[in-house]
């Protein structure tokens, strides 16, 4: 095995244990941990075929994962704010719980 | 070279896994600020220096701390102890589901043929970066400039929806 | 403007900074264990018992025990015992003294009655403040050792006051001479007189007796009253 | 470089020619694994030494200051001299040594013990990046500053650890002030030096020193402090390191009048003792980022004192922010959690920003004529001063000075 698939099956690995995590547990900070772990996993990549790209001058996959980061926080603290938003409005943040569209 | 990339994989991947069953919300994302300084570490193996920083600011240094205002911020009720066989369920159907999309992946990983490149390490400066995000991506960059304003000014909205007399700054 | 207090704070803290090097009225401190600030001379806590001499404190004690502290000390933490026999006090004439006089100073308020009740400023109010010991009962209860300090040493501590009990007990003690003078030219008289000799027998027992004591208790209440004012 | 002559002064290469002298002989990996050691070493005893001293500076400064003595009695052992108490730091760190270590029983047992080698762990790696001298930086990189504020930012979270891990509803009031004060002061500290990259046009440590070598007119110091953006900058540098160090006045999480000691109020012994080491290290890695980004680093400040050798000067000035530190402590008196917070978004932040525009103004300016470059100092003073002025009008509007009437 290559590293650059050494690399890749980290990647995959780490997104597939944000996957699980995002769909098994009920606990939205949870939730919310599982996809930015996820979202970590495809910066992994990008850095990944950056690193190991025939002509790595251009810095594309080092831009794109900048960009990601950013994104990546945004996500967390709106998603944040929103879990404060539920538990303020039904005293947990348990997932299953906030199906109601009314309230 | 590649054990190096195995052991800071296994140490991100089981930080990550551990963290994602635990039902202490305070050792998960502990745990997870772990695998995420495991992750910088791989931007560190990879060479890229500035995005490793970078990660570790945004990640250890805001993200966390939002997470765990969270996580203080929002009391667990006893029902989030026990486990409800409804949850089980799910918990099983996520498994089913994370391992077959793991071993798709890893299927399509190993058996696609892969050409490396340069094996050297590729450098990239902080001055390169600088002059392509205010060069090439100038637009993408105002993008994200605006999208965090919005974003920060969202979650402040949302956060502190029912107080209108003093605003609260909860990023 | 924003910061101004700021400034103006930092300033009082620099003065201070340097000010304590150089200047003595900011920096009022001593090494306590070896140096030891001067008390004020009013400054008063825990009775002690004045001795005539350093040397014999034992033989030349003021007190006479005649209890009027024991019985004054609102915590009752004075105890003392008469002695069976009687010995010369500082004037010559013969006394009882203390056998036992203890003082609880765990009790002890500190409050100086017993100082303004003493009829022969036998004892006064000591500067003492470690008092700290490492057994509770036994070392807070001073005996009369213990509690027995020279005349000196109360000059020491409260100069002004003890010059003017020494003063006034001086001055007794001259009436009282004078008296006793008059007393035996008196007796001299009387003896010289040759009729007399039955009547000046039956008369001189009560004269003799009271010479030195009844100008020491009259004269020794009469100055009392400025004492505390002192 | 600027003044070659002094660069090959044998004060200013001594430390470089005493390493090689004494690892020169070593093969070449090893060499550089030796090397990169002996720095580990050097890092680690003098600022060990240091911050030994300096508890001991600031605990007889806070007296001096109250008119007090201050720590005196300690004795050098054997010899018993007192010697002003120089060696009560080496007292109290025997006593912190053999202090019981308890641990309370519903406490987190990892987590708290995790907590202090953590704190100490983040901020002894901060000292990576300081230039020390000449040529005296451990590692050079290129992304310096930032690697510098990445590891600083994991410091508040070892708090956090601290404050949960202890069970005890004082840490944990602790734990949360902690976070939301780094929340809080981390951006005016990142936006504050922002100014500083984007004139020297460099994340890496050596080539900010650089880009403030020379001297104006021949005695005006090339350093950011001396320009209008520079002196903003460092003040809400300073302003936030103080917060970001849990210094007074912005000691909320260890506030012992309200919260006993915070964070640490579960620890004793020598995990105390690493708290407090961790405290000074982090506060010296901040004094010495200051003095990086905005002071000059260790160039030296007139060209005749030259001669002395950089690592003094950068010593010099070093001891000289941490006085300033100490005096602040001295002076100020602790903010409440909800001051500290809306100074750091309503003043702090918008100031930073201010300062941003006011630097790009600054450069923009510096590339035409002569008048030009002389017109943008008032236009740059007055660009930060005036926000400067507005701002706490409203910072401190209906807080009317209080009259003390019985004081």
């Amino acid at each position: 095995m290559t590293a650059l698939q050494l690399c890749l099956v980290f990647s995959s690995a780490l997104f597939c244990v944000g996957l699980v995590g995002a769909l098994a547990r009920s606990n939205t900070i949870l939730v919310l941990l599982g996809i930015e772990l996820m979202l970590n996993a495809a910066n992994i990549n990008f850095i990944a075929f950056w690193r190991f790209s025939p002509s790595p001058a251009p810095a594309t996959g080092v831009m794109f994962v900048i960009f990601s980061i950013a994104v990546a926080a945004a996500e967390a603290a709106v998603g944040l704010a929103l879990v404060i938003a539920v538990y303020r409005h039904q005293k947990n943040i348990r997932l299953q719980e906030a199906n109601r569209l009314k309230g | 070279m590649n054990a190096v990339l195995i052991v800071i994989a296994l140490v991100t991947l089981g930080a990550a896994a551990v963290a994602m069953t635990l039902r202490n919300l305070i050792h998960s994302a502990l745990l997870l600020i772990a695998s995420w300084a495991g992750v910088a570490a791989f931007y560190l193996w990879a060479g890229a220096e500035f995005v490793a920083f970078a990660e570790i600011l945004v990640y250890v240094g805001a993200v966390s701390m939002v997470v765990l205002f969270a996580v203080l911020l929002t009391r667990r009720s006893r029902a989030d102890l026990t486990v409800t066989p409804d949850s089980a369920g799910r918990a099983i159907s996520g498994f089913i589901a994370g391992g077959a999309v793991c071993g798709v992946l890893v299927g399509a990983i190993v058996a696609t043929p892969m050409g490396v490149g340069s094996s050297p390490t590729p450098t990239v400066t902080v001055k390169q970066i600088g002059v392509q995000l205010m060069g090439t991506h100038a637009a993408s960059l105002l993008i994200v400039g605006v999208l965090l304003t919005v974003a920060l000014l969202g979650a402040i909205v949302i956060a502190s929806a029912d107080r209108t007399d003093d605003s609260e700054d909860t990023p | 403007m924003l910061g101004s207090g700021l400034i103006q704070g930092l300033a009082v803290t620099a003065k201070n900074l340097v000010g304590s090097f150089h200047d003595p009225a900011r920096y009022t401190n001593v090494e306590y264990p070896e140096v030891k600030t001067k008390l004020p001379e009013a400054y008063r806590n825990f009775p002690f018992l004045v001795t005539e001499s350093a040397s014999d404190p034992m033989g030349t004690l003021r007190c006479v025990a005649c209890q009027i502290c024991e019985k004054e000390c609102p915590p009752q933490c004075i105890y003392i015992e008469k002695s069976k026999d009687k010995k010369p006090d500082a004037t010559g004439k013969m006394q009882l003294f203390p056998a036992v006089f203890d003082i609880d100073t765990s009790v002890c308020m500190s409050c100086q009655i017993c100082v303004e009740v003493c009829p022969f400023d036998a004892i006064k109010m000591d500067q003492v403040f470690e008092v700290a010991t490492t057994s509770r009962f036994e070392a807070l209860l001073l005996n009369r050792n213990q509690l027995a300090k020279p005349n000196t040493y109360y000059h020491s501590i409260h100069p002004t006051e003890a010059a003017e009990v020494d003063g006034r007990l001086a001055a007794e003690r001259k009436a009282a001479e004078e008296k006793a003078k008059a007393a035996a030219a008196a007796k001299a008289a009387a003896a010289a007189a040759p009729k007399s000799a039955t009547a000046a027998a039956s008369a001189t027992p009560p004269s003799t007796t009271p010479t030195p004591k009844p100008p020491a208790a009259p004269s020794a209440e009469a100055p009392k009253p400025p004492t505390p004012a002192a | 470089m600027i003044a070659a002559a002094t660069t090959d002064a044998f004060l200013e290469r001594a430390p470089v020619l005493l390493r090689d002298a004494v690892t020169g002989f070593l093969p070449e990996p090893w060499r550089t694994l030796v090397n990169a050691l002996i720095a580990v070493g050097l890092i680690l005893g003098i600022f060990g030494t240091l911050f030994a001293f300096i508890t001991l500076a600031e605990r007889k400064i806070l007296g001096r200051v109250q008119n007090r003595p201050g720590p005196n009695r300690a004795p050098i052992p054997f010899i018993n001299k007192r010697f002003f108490g120089l060696s009560q730091p080496f007292a109290d760190g025997v006593k912190s040594l053999t202090k019981e270590d308890i641990v309370p029983r519903d406490a987190d047992k990892v987590l708290h013990y995790l907590a202090p080698v953590a704190l100490l762990a983040f901020s002894i790696l901060t000292f990576a990046v300081i230039p020390y001298g000449r040529n005296l930086v451990p590692v050079e990189l290129d992304a310096a500053v930032l690697y510098f504020f990445a590891a600083g930012a994991a410091t508040e979270l070892a708090v956090f650890m601290a404050g949960w891990a202890s069970r005890n509803k004082y840490s944990l009031l602790a734990a949360m002030r902690a976070l939301a004060q780094l929340i809080s002061y981390e951006l005016p500290l990142l936006l504050s030096w922002v100014p500083v990259v984007l004139i020297a046009g460099t994340l890496s440590t050596t080539a900010i020193v650089d880009a403030q070598a020379g001297w104006k007119f021949g005695f005006i110091p090339h350093w950011h402090v001396f320009t209008p953006w520079g002196f903003a900058g460092f003040v809400i540098f300073m302003v936030a390191a103080l917060a970001e160090s849990n210094r007074s006045p912005f000691d909320t999480p260890e506030a012992e009048s309200e919260l006993i000691a915070g964070h640490l109020t579960e620890y004793s012994g020598f995990k105390y003792a690493l708290f407090f080491m961790a405290e000074y290290f982090g506060m010296l890695a901040l004094s010495g980022m200051a003095i990086t980004l905005f002071l000059g680093g260790w160039r030296s400040p007139l060209p005749f004192l030259e001669f002395i050798p950089s690592y003094l000067w950068f010593g010099g000035k070093l001891l000289a922010l941490i006085f300033g530190f100490i005096w602040i402590r001295a002076t100020f008196p602790r903010l409440r959690i909800d001051q500290l917070t809306r100074f750091a978004w309503k003043f702090l932040v918008p100031l930073a920003l201010i300062n941003l525009g006011n630097t790009i103004v600054w450069s923009l300016m510096s590339n035409s004529s002569a008048l030009m470059q002389l017109a943008r100092w008032p236009v740059c003073a007055a660009i930060i001063l005036v926000p400067f002025v507005v701002l706490g009008r409203k910072l401190s509007a209906g807080v009317a000075p209080r009259i003390y009437r019985y004081a």
